[in-house]
């Protein structure tokens, strides 16, 4: 009798979570509060998470795709699939979340060099540096190329000078990439490359904003003369746009993987309605239906792309569509659990919790990471063929 | 794991289905018939049985072609393009998967007239305004070794034009589906003057004899059959309409580039390009649903419950969404009768009704998540 | 002890209506059989018809807020308000519906000359004369004073040729008022006159236009060498801008009324909701009771522009916000009476009647008289002063 | 007949008001008092009281500029646009209105006070997460000649600064509403931390002693005397959404008139222009309903219940559409505390939910349409 390997892998995996998921991490919880960020100045919020992390680190878990040599698990597509649908099974938190695993992760996998891969991903892997993430500039906005901060050859390494915006954590991260000006005279798109700083190296400041929501999850960050090796460049020099761009499309359904509930958070409106179906109006009551049939669909948009980039065809500018959908969705989410909460849900850390924290939050989905016009922008243009 | 990728047979039969299709049923066919006042076209309809379609569902020692739910969309998506006028739904897709239930001789003589295009079936559920197949009223009492069939059946779809009738009625401890022929005394088929210019009926009853033999199934247990079957009719209409979606999204993106306005294209408004780019986002996250929905009734028809709910809610409320922004964006030219936009609206609005409208299945799956 | 005036009207009125308003008018309705146009070859769908009309012309009741002089009754607003609520407690048809008291009434007391009032408003008045309206040309679309229809200088007449499209009931009518290019140097706003032109004074005709409501309600209209003496203009030469944007405002209005209810259409969905009460599902109800609260704030907001005219503020460029909100109001009422008809209203004239001919018609109202982009552009540009 | 406009009085009385608040009471006024902890301001009241604005609904004989409702719309509207901090619709809507229905020296005395600024009152009627008036709990259990009150109220909307409490209670038969000082023994006020920065609290009543005289109007019959009490809080309420709108509004056009992206205003990118005319639209048709709230509550306070719950629902729509339209189209900025557009959304969240949301109010209007 043959034995399918995905069936064996299931069984293998399955027989490993059990014994190795503490149960304190069987809750499913994705929160401010639950999450492990990593980095050098951790602290775990308790032995669980300690745990949790080292053991799926040790497996490659916390970036189940990666190749091994890099930290990862090497898995399939199909194994992929097979390792959430087990996690969710367990309601088991993620090891491990992070800018690092989100976004250098794949920079680097597809455009950096073996020796950088081996360098910089494995200490992700492991939760032992955290990244953030150097975009956005004061005044740019949308305009994500339009980038000042400059970066002056000095044989050996840059010195660079400027300011950032929006940089996620930056105030807790140890390392950041960053899009800089290399050449002051070629255009917008030839002129930026994409370098990696440590941000304890010397020359680097962080200032957090508060935003609404009452928390500071981005900061402004400066550079002050920070001078960087000119081995620390992913892609050719002046060609940073390329892996930004490439980036931006994986951000887009990232976030978007966010919206559509795969992550932990999706399971919360079905809860909150569940748990107030007796006060739900029939308004609020068809609203999150429609909500819960967008959010299956979109749910399932997201796996067909990722099934369509196995099969070799890229979603390129059609992940607009995700960003936009899922933002989009999420935000409309948070608005019906603030409604299903009544005035328990307008005190900040009242009887429902954050919530009210965790809406204003979702605010900024369809503006980080490219706004939901710029989204429509380019499906217009670049997928439709509009003019203009 | 089935992808939710089309493969490669499928990728060649949407191609072959769009040749066929775009040369035998352009939306200009439907105009012809329209105008004529026909509403079936028998001719086509072998046509397309020649390409396997009437027996996509058929197995194949039945003479069917036997390529499965996820093939049937593929069919149905391309023929929701151009509009095509056939049976397919209600006979290749409905009635050949209630057929299928039943694993008898009968059955399979059936399935086989399916397949060749020679017998065409309609279903005859829907009583009131809505579909509502557990709260069929209509009577078949139990006659000697047999039954009389007495009631109303309303807005059955190929109706008119169907060789033969599935239809749902009350027994004494529960539902059963009698498959009967439609000229059968006591049938009266009064075709409907359909907006879409489409196959539809009311047909009545009285004392309509049938015996056990035209059974299908189990008597009480009509559901065991019926059940995958509406369930596969749901998903190729989900396909259908998004096909529709596809058409006429298509035609809108087409003029906003051709068509001038104080002197420029009225595509580089961005306004109607952000609502262009919206309309495609909602048809592109509908195109996962109906993909899934075939997937999962080829993994098990029974229980893809929820995926065909999911499918046809989003569909119908895409379908309208394109509808709406296609004449609004096309101005007065869509509102007239000489434009195909007009047809567009029209089917779209008769199949967001039929087998279960948007609130029939966002209710299902509501229920299906607990609230 | 005194009475007030607006009370003594109103008991006056309520007993006249009373005595006067056939049985058979007492139905509300407002459907494409149940109006009353008027016009030279009118035939009147009933006796009570006929007589209602009568009656209302000799009262001035059919241009309630004209001057006696020109046929009305010379009603106040306030007058007019009592008016249109005593005409709805007896659930009375309108008398008499046409471009005449919509279009061409509003221009001429506006342009006209007294002597124009006094020949072309009483006939309008009591019915005797039908009116359309030639606006629109072929290909123009919202552009509508890109005006090609030239009416050549001959003395004492313009030779006028050209093309109209979108003449609603052209078909029927007697006489066309109509945008005529008379300059053809001159910029667009500068060279279009507003002529008045006898349908059946040789060379117009006319051609319906098949909609996808099934009926016929628009036509292309074609001049060939027609003559239009000198006096048959409305304002001055080279000056019919003016008096077509000032009917467009008007026409918005008027338009937007149709959409909030105001008139005996507005009733239908509050009837079919309750009529279907028992088959009506969470989303629809919850829908419809969107769609009211709407309707009502919007048919407010026709009354609060109505009462502003009365006080001197006109509505100018606002007024494309109640044609916008009126129409794409009517239009999703009329997507929820489709939905509230489920498969009886998909047949043409089945078990309730011609709801799906009716909802097609809808989707025409944001498109004539402007469409719904233009109204939002105007809003924009002149009442928010967004630029471009 | 009154007319949907606004006449010379109240046109001068928006002019004076928002002359006032602008320099009283700016935003960055709010943002003060957030940041210093603290949610009321009784000096700014007491500039207001001189005004005429608490007794905006006191009759004259009691000290009350006796202006009416739909003046006191117009206040709210403006105190609105900048977010003014005050008990206004507490004490001088509600309180006065409800006052004014028992025609008696005490509670002359007691409008008096209000329309000094000496007292202010607050509203205890919830005690689930929604408005619910007629489903009130909490027991006023008959005592010898009194009562004794025991329950708990949340979202009692100025209820931490207040000195009287307005609070609604079940007694034999039915409810009654009881007049008592805040700082009676056995009434436990918490200070609910809002994310609006204002004040609201939960009040609890252990074994809290009331006499008849602290009854308003009769035993079992508060809603006499709550019904166009609250009418008219819903009003103003919705008044104060409007402005609200309003202001979050004109930031955001006069943002998209001065902010380049791409090298242009992004008031120039039509998508962004149709959005604001569309909000503008909203806005202006839900100012009709305010004020035709206004105008039937003039002339009879009792009967304007569905004008009132279509200005509430329109207004909680619209101020929910503003100042989710003018977060996005502010970009990154809009999401900043330093940015004052965040407090614009979180007071129309607080506002939407009291006194009854959209669907409290849509409800209301349903039933009196028959439906």
């Amino acid at each position: 009798m043959t034995v399918n390997p995905l069936d064996a892998f299931r069984a293998e995996l399955r027989d490993w979570l059990a014994q190795n998921c503490p149960e304190e991490m069987r809750d499913g919880l994705m929160t401010e509060e639950s999450i492990c960020w990593g980095g050098k100045d951790w602290v775990f919020t308790s032995d669980a998470q300690r745990v949790w992390l080292e053991r799926c680190a040790a497996k490659g878990y916390t970036v189940p795709t990666w190749p091994v040599a890099y930290g990862g698990a090497g898995l399939s597509r199909d194994q992929e699939k097979i390792f959430h649908e087990e996690m969710g099974r367990l309601d088991a938190r993620s090891p491990l979340q992070s800018f690092g695993i989100w976004m250098l992760g794949p920079a680097l996998l597809h455009f950096g060099t073996h020796e950088q891969k081996l360098q910089y991903l494995p200490p992700v892997a492991r939760g032992e540096v955290r990244w953030c993430q150097g975009y956005s500039e004061p005044g740019a906005g949308s305009d994500l190329a339009n980038v000042q901060t400059h970066g002056e050859d000095k044989g050996d390494h840059w010195l660079v000078n400027g300011q950032k915006i929006w940089t996620s954590y930056a105030d807790k991260a140890d390392w950041i990439f960053a899009l800089v000006r290399t050449d002051r005279e070629a255009p917008k798109h030839k002129c930026i490359s994409f370098l990696l700083l440590d941000m304890k190296g010397g020359g680097v400041e962080t200032r957090p904003i508060k935003m609404i929501s009452g928390v500071s999850p981005f900061c402004e960050t400066f550079f002050t003369d920070a001078k960087i090796p000119k081995e620390q460049i992913v892609g050719e020099v002046n060609r940073g746009w390329d892996v930004a761009k490439y980036l931006l499309t994986h951000e887009r359904e990232m976030i978007s993987g966010g919206g559509a509930g795969l992550s932990g958070g999706g399971r919360a409106l079905g809860a909150v309605i569940k748990d107030t179906m007796d006060e739900m109006d029939a308004t609020l009551r068809a609203d999150a239906m429609r909500c819960e049939v967008n959010s299956l669909a979109i749910g399932l948009t997201l796996e067909r792309y990722k099934d369509q980039a196995e099969a070799g065809q890229g979603a390129g500018d059609a992940s607009a569509m995700l960003k936009y959908m899922g933002t989009e969705l999420n935000k409309q989410r948070h608005e019906l659990m603030m409604n299903a909460g009544g005035s328990d849900a307008l005190e900040w850390d009242g009887p429902v919790g954050n919530r009210a924290g965790d809406w204003l939050r979702t605010k900024a989905n369809s503006i980080e990471g490219g706004t939901s016009e710029v989204m429509l922008s380019i499906v217009s243009r670049r997928v439709l063929g509009l003019p203009g | 794991m089935a992808k939710l990728v089309m493969n490669e047979e499928e990728t060649m039969l949407a191609d072959m289905a769009r040749g066929f299709l775009d040369d035998a049923c352009p939306v200009s066919k439907l105009r012809e018939m329209r105008d004529a006042g026909v509403t079936s076209d028998a001719a086509t309809w072998k046509e397309m049985a020649d390409l396997g379609w009437a027996g996509v569902l058929v197995p194949e020692e039945a003479g069917g072609s036997d390529m499965g739910f996820a093939a049937a969309n593929v069919i149905a998506h391309e023929m929701g393009k151009t509009l095509a006028v056939s049976p397919f739904i209600s006979s290749a897709v409905i009635a050949a998967t209630a057929l299928r239930q039943v694993n008898d001789a009968r059955a399979l003589g059936a399935l086989a007239k399916i397949a060749s295009g020679d017998v065409t079936y309609a279903l005859a559920v829907d009583e009131g305004i809505k579909f509502d197949p557990e709260g069929v009223q209509m009577e078949a009492k139990a006659d000697g070794n047999g039954f009389r069939l007495n009631g109303k059946k309303q807005f059955v779809v190929d109706g008119a034009s169907a060789d033969r009738l599935l239809v749902l009625a009350r027994t004494a401890d529960g539902l059963t589906l009698f498959d009967i022929p439609a000229d059968r005394v006591g049938v009266n088929c009064d075709a409907s003057n359909m907006i879409d210019a489409r196959d539809a009926a009311r047909i009545t009853f009285e004392d309509v004899e049938a015996t056990g033999e035209d059974v299908l199934g189990a008597v009480d247990n009509a559901m065991d059959i019926l059940k995958p079957a509406i369930n596969a009719g749901q998903a190729a209409l989900a396909a259908e309409m998004t096909g529709l979606s596809v058409g006429a999204f298509t035609m809108t993106v087409d003029y906003l580039k051709e068509r001038k306005q104080f002197g420029v294209e009225i595509g580089r408004f961005q306004a109607l390009q952000h609502r262009a780019a919206h309309l495609w986002c909602e048809i592109e996250v509908t195109s996962s649903a109906i993909l899934n929905a075939g997937r999962k009734l080829d993994e098990d028809s029974s229980v893809a419950e929820t995926a065909v709910s999911l499918a046809k809610a989003r569909a119908t409320q895409t379908a309208i969404l394109a509808v709406q922004e296609g004449v609004q964006m096309h101005g007065g030219i869509g509102m007239t009768d000489a434009f195909d936009m007009g047809f567009y609206m029209k089917r779209a609005r008769v199949s967001a009704e039929w087998l279960g409208d948007y609130s029939y299945h966002a209710e299902k799956i509501a229920a299906e998540r607990g609230f």
